[in-house]
């Protein structure tokens, strides 16, 4: 056990799985000797050489579409996308070509692409630096979605990510970055797709991933307090979503609170009230409720903080459901 | 002649005129037999009667689409036939006879379009990977995969037998996309071994060249740092020459190239297109004259290194090519939806797999509405 | 009163927007002479001239983004994407640029562009030529997403569009070009962005917009003569939804189905069920049912009919509706 | 020299040397007074002093990100001031000497890095438009623009108070992305009057211009059909003249250029940044001895053409707005949240009116909760 920063944990992730398979490239903008303007690359170049830790041209399509072309000569590309609002210029390499090439090949080609997306706000950046697009990905099939919320997790994770053969978006809350956890580099992990049980509680299920667990986690812990008792699923996999833990923990509360960064509208909010009243109808004590960016683009920084759901908008949220 | 077809004729290498005349160039030369000549004819031949039979099976019904490769012939031909046994190609959706080169079978490049599936021949295999119809988005693949012939340690390592380079297919439309310039920058970047094949057909569907540049193409590689040359696309042997130089470089090390292949696409852009509408028949005219295989067919006769049998022999070759082909075609069935479901990820999902069964159900219940009936 | 197919409404309706403002220019690939891949713009390069009608080089990014430097100076373009598969190139421009400078500029400088694109499947196609975008543009805030499902909605809703100071995203329906309708060029025509009630009916709402309105229509007749009265909702608008419309049908039917080509999987029909619940929880006497593309790229186009939604699948839902 | 600042010297426009003295050049010509070369040093001045003020600020916590231009005032007034009355600017996120000199109040530029707006001035009037932190986007806009200006009879008219350009402002990285290369495509199609200004500052955050070129920027343009020219973008008076020219020829109808301004990031990338991660301190003093500023400073001494209380009024207005703009800045306050939902759309939708509401009284009830306690 060790305890690290999720941006160390990364780090040490990226590392292993350097090791352990000479196919597994990095590549991005200034992950190089710069080591990744968040570090997460630091010191990998220098261990590894740019051979296999690749500084790429200012071109987010190409590096997208290279990485294409190595995986297709059997590499395992892991590539860096610098912020969020970057990934766009790749959008169409990442929907028809990335997404799309096993089901292209009837299942002969696979294409094992790691796309790592710094995702969310919260730190105080300037504009196309705090967005979530998630949803953009997770309706897109042929795409996996993953988000990490500590460090456990985002040391596992990664390497999971690196050795599955399907293409995965890795989101990393970059909020969470400095958030320090205790990783054991010799456990074995949940398997990559599984949704957590974060913490336990009866009253109402709150759905969250990525940098908003930890503040359910916060409202749970501020709800006790109120003698309420907050479930906290950590979703981890946004594509495909566990539904089978979803629902047992609905089904167990009866209520159902989706906290998301992201805005609202057809945000993972939407498809996760969609399945719960699907699967959970008659035990439903109340609708859905989400607890999700305003629909605005991501406001300058100043207002950030109002703009992204917190503990008290959470709290709101549940004591909405339980009024119902 | 016409504006689109204005080339800076003197930058044009040439080895073989539209009259079927060998003539020489400063730098580049072909030094193959009269038997690879008539070889390239035949892949020719074969190419154009596998284009023109399956414009006949979509006019039919039996093909949804085609995009035809009329009149590029010898581009395709000549660079495919310039290919060492280890290189990779990257087309675009209209390389059949490049396909045909590689030894894909062609009843396989049909599927795409008959709406059975997206490519029915193994890339690995074959070294010619799926077709691509988002314009510009495989150069890029391309350029990834010279990458990594790289760090396979595969390029300009001394051995002839293990070097390899990639070429890349695109049109004249494609040099406007985004994708392909930065696979200009990534190639250059990286020094790769890939060969930027430009299929100048004068046409992106309805728009002329002179909308995507003001300049010959194969001026665009002079802004990345790397060399262009256009070739006569309708002369097979400069084409060889031309791409086998290309190919060499790369497979040493010396980096990227571009070929600008100017030719012209003297059928409609594919099968749903009515090129009547924004071109004139003059400049159809004018490019007949210059037809690929008749000036190899002229060569070969002057010459006479082959008798007349292979002439007639070829149209009987190429007439059952076509025959097996449209057989094979009326035979080529789309597996069920049902099967896809499992096409999607390699670790299955829940999700998909209850999607699956789902589906199957439902399918079933109307299979079994049908059988009580 | 003409009749009209759809292709020739948009045509008709394109050629009064250029007619009535000077400022109204078309951008895209072939439109000119050729007229468009779908021939929608035919003849107008003729009467307008090529500097209102303009053909433009193949590279979608560059055309969105020299629309918006044209609208920044107060032009209104209106561009056409050739096939809903090609957009992916132009999204970063879409999402990063289009969408959010109105709000960058404090509301100040508006953004009138209008971007065409013919969608979804059914004609047969390859692939990347049968996609369902929406949902995509429909998450990012500043876009305005909208789709005809007939004649009339075509000739109105595509002028309605160009006049908005929004930028609009018009998703043409391409297997329903060629249907035939009722064009009223003297109409009042219905606010752009409401939704209309295209068949009344009593027991189950069915939702849907764009192609799949026709195949609803066609289910609520085939209901009928089993006796069931099915309400068929044209949404017109994906961005922003018409919760009332929706809503009011639902309170009376007490259950819906929603219906499109996109997939399923964080399509519109997940943020539909999502609001549904949350207004009509009481009300509802099922959960809302989803008829959706499966989460597969799009298959091949011999098996594209049993990929989308048609008339048996709506059925079925409804039946399953009912049954709860 | 470094390698990353090795250039064909011999292509390189200059007027000025680093030494302050003024050298002739074939084919161009600074004609500027003195009292104009005076002027370009007052705006240097003012543009570094704002930049060192600004970084300042951002160390104390007033801002959240600066992006520093430090050693590249000459590349921005130069160009700047050759703008005419009606020409108009697309920057980066780096261009505050050119705001400075279009008029923009030195305050509205901080708004952005403070994160209380994302550009408060107005594009309108200033003809600046705003930053653009998507590396390319903005020169496509550029591009559009300048198409516009021609559908409105503004170019190459015979009228020079009517005549306009565009110039577009990007960074050597931004030449590798996809959207500055269509950029390219769509001016030389259309012969759009669009200045390409690309300030090659020789590094990308942390990546060096090679690894976006390996040959000189300028000669980009070759690729696409238009003139590319090198100046040195440390020599106002070189930036200046090269820019004069290309802004008329744009202006007369005669389309797009592209300037490489060669010259150095003496900073951090940004404020967020640690360059002794990844470039030696060589370079930084093989470029100190270039310095913008110094050399008109060196010049103007010697020319005596102005008296030495203009470099200390220089120095006093200088630190007045150093002074002013951190009262301001300090005083730069976010608009509410709640105001924004009613900038999303020209027309407001349902939706988001209700969400406003919906926000409104949520804020509304911890102000009661604050007010009740
Ligand atoms: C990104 C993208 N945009 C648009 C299209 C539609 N489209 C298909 S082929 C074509 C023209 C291609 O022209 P060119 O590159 O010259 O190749 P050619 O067809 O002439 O071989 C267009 C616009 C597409 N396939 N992909
Ligand atoms: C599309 C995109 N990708 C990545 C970034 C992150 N980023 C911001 S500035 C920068 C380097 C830009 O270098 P250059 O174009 O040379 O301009 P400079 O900052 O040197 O002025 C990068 C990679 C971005 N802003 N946009
Ligand atoms: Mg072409
Ligand atoms: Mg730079």
């Amino acid at each position: 056990m060790t305890t690290l920063t999720m941006a160390k944990a990364l780090n040490a992730g990226l590392r292993r799985a350097l090791e352990a398979d000479p196919k597994v490239l990095l590549c991005g903008e200034d992950i190089g000797k710069l080591g990744g303007v968040f570090r997460i690359t630091e010191g990998l170049q220098k261990d590894f050489g740019e051979h296999r830790v690749i500084d790429s041209p200012l071109a987010e399509s190409g590096i997208v579409g290279t990485a294409v072309g190595m995986a297709m000569r059997g590499y395992r590309p892991v590539v860096e996308i610098q912020f969020d609002g970057f990934v766009f210029p790749a959008y169409d390499q990442i929907v028809t070509q990335v997404a799309k090439l096993r089901f292209r090949t009837q299942g002969r080609q696979s294409l094992p692409v790691v796309i790592r997306i710094p995702f969310g706000g919260g730190i105080g950046a300037v504009e196309h630096h705090s967005e979530s697009p998630e949803a953009y990905f997770s309706h897109t099939p042929g795409l996996k979605v993953v988000t990490c919320s500590n460090p456990s997790d985002a040391y596992w994770m990664i390497q999971q990510s690196i050795a599955s053969d399907d293409p995965i978006i890795f989101l990393e809350p970059k909020r969470r970055y400095h958030d320090k956890g205790e990783v054991d580099v010799d456990a074995t992990p949940l398997p990559l797709h599984q949704a957590t049980v974060a913490r336990e509680g009866t009253d109402v299920t709150l759905l969250a991933y990525g940098p908003m667990v930890r503040t359910c986690l916060d409202a749970a812990a501020a709800a006790e307090e109120e003698g309420r008792s907050l479930e906290v699923v950590d979703l981890r996999t946004l594509s495909p979503i566990d539904t089978a833990t979803v629902v047992r923990s609905v089904q167990k509360t009866g209520r159902a609170v989706v906290v998301h960064e992201a805005q609202q509208n057809l945000g993972l909010g939407a498809e996760l009230s969609a399945r719960i009243t699907e699967h959970c109808f008659y035990s439903l004590e109340a609708p859905v409720l989400r607890v999700a960016g305003y629909d605005m683009p991501y406001p300058p920084s100043r207002v950030e903080d109002e703009y992204l759901p917190d503990l008290d908008r959470v709290l709101d949220a549940v004591d909405r459901s339980l009024a119902h | 002649m016409l504006s689109t077809t204005t080339a800076d004729e003197t930058d044009l290498v040439q080895l073989l005129t539209p009259e079927g005349v060998r003539v020489e160039h400063p730098e580049y030369e072909f030094t193959g037999s009269d038997e690879e000549i008539a070889g390239h004819l035949r892949d020719m031949v074969l190419g154009r009667r596998l284009d023109t039979e399956a414009t006949a099976l979509q006019r039919q019904g039996e093909l949804g689409l085609w995009a035809s490769l009329l009149g590029q012939e010898a581009a395709q031909v000549g660079s495919a036939r310039a290919l060492g046994p280890n290189d990779v190609v990257f087309p675009t959706y209209r390389e059949h006879a490049v396909a045909l080169c590689m030894g894909v079978d062609p009843i396989d490049l049909l599927g795409l379009f008959r709406g059975v599936d997206m490519g029915g021949w193994d890339a690995e295999a074959t070294r010619f990977r799926f077709y691509t119809l988002v314009i510009g988005a495989q150069t890029l693949h391309a350029c990834g995969y010279a990458m990594a012939l790289e760090r396979d340690g595969l390029v300009g390592n001394g051995t002839k037998e293990e070097d390899a380079a990639v070429v890349a297919y695109f049109g004249d439309g494609a040099t406007s996309q985004g994708d392909v310039n930065e696979a200009f920058v990534f190639a250059s970047s990286y020094n790769a071994p890939v060969v930027f094949f430009c299929q100048n057909n004068q046409w992106a569907i309805s728009e002329p060249m002179s909308r995507q540049s003001r300049i010959p193409l194969y001026k665009r590689s002079l802004g990345f740092g790397f060399p262009g040359v256009r070739v006569d696309g309708n002369d097979v042997l400069a084409v060889r020459a031309v791409t086998e130089r290309a190919l060499e470089r790369a497979r040493n090390g010396g980096g990227p190239s571009l070929i600008e292949a100017f030719t012209y696409r003297m059928g409609a852009h594919t099968t749903s297109d009515d090129p009547s509408k924004y071109r004139l028949a003059d400049e159809l005219e004018t490019w007949r004259l210059r037809d690929p295989i008749e000036r190899v067919r002229a060569l070969l006769r002057t010459s006479g290194s082959v008798g007349e049998s292979f002439f007639c022999d070829l149209e009987t070759e190429a007439d059952d090519l076509a025959a097996d082909l449209r057989r094979r075609c009326l035979q080529l069935q789309a597996p069920g939806l049902g099967s896809m479901f499992g096409n999607v990820y390699g670790e299955q999902t829940e999700y998909l797999a209850a999607q699956q069964q789902a589906y199957a159900e439902y399918a079933d219940s109307f299979e079994m509405e049908a059988g009580a009936r």
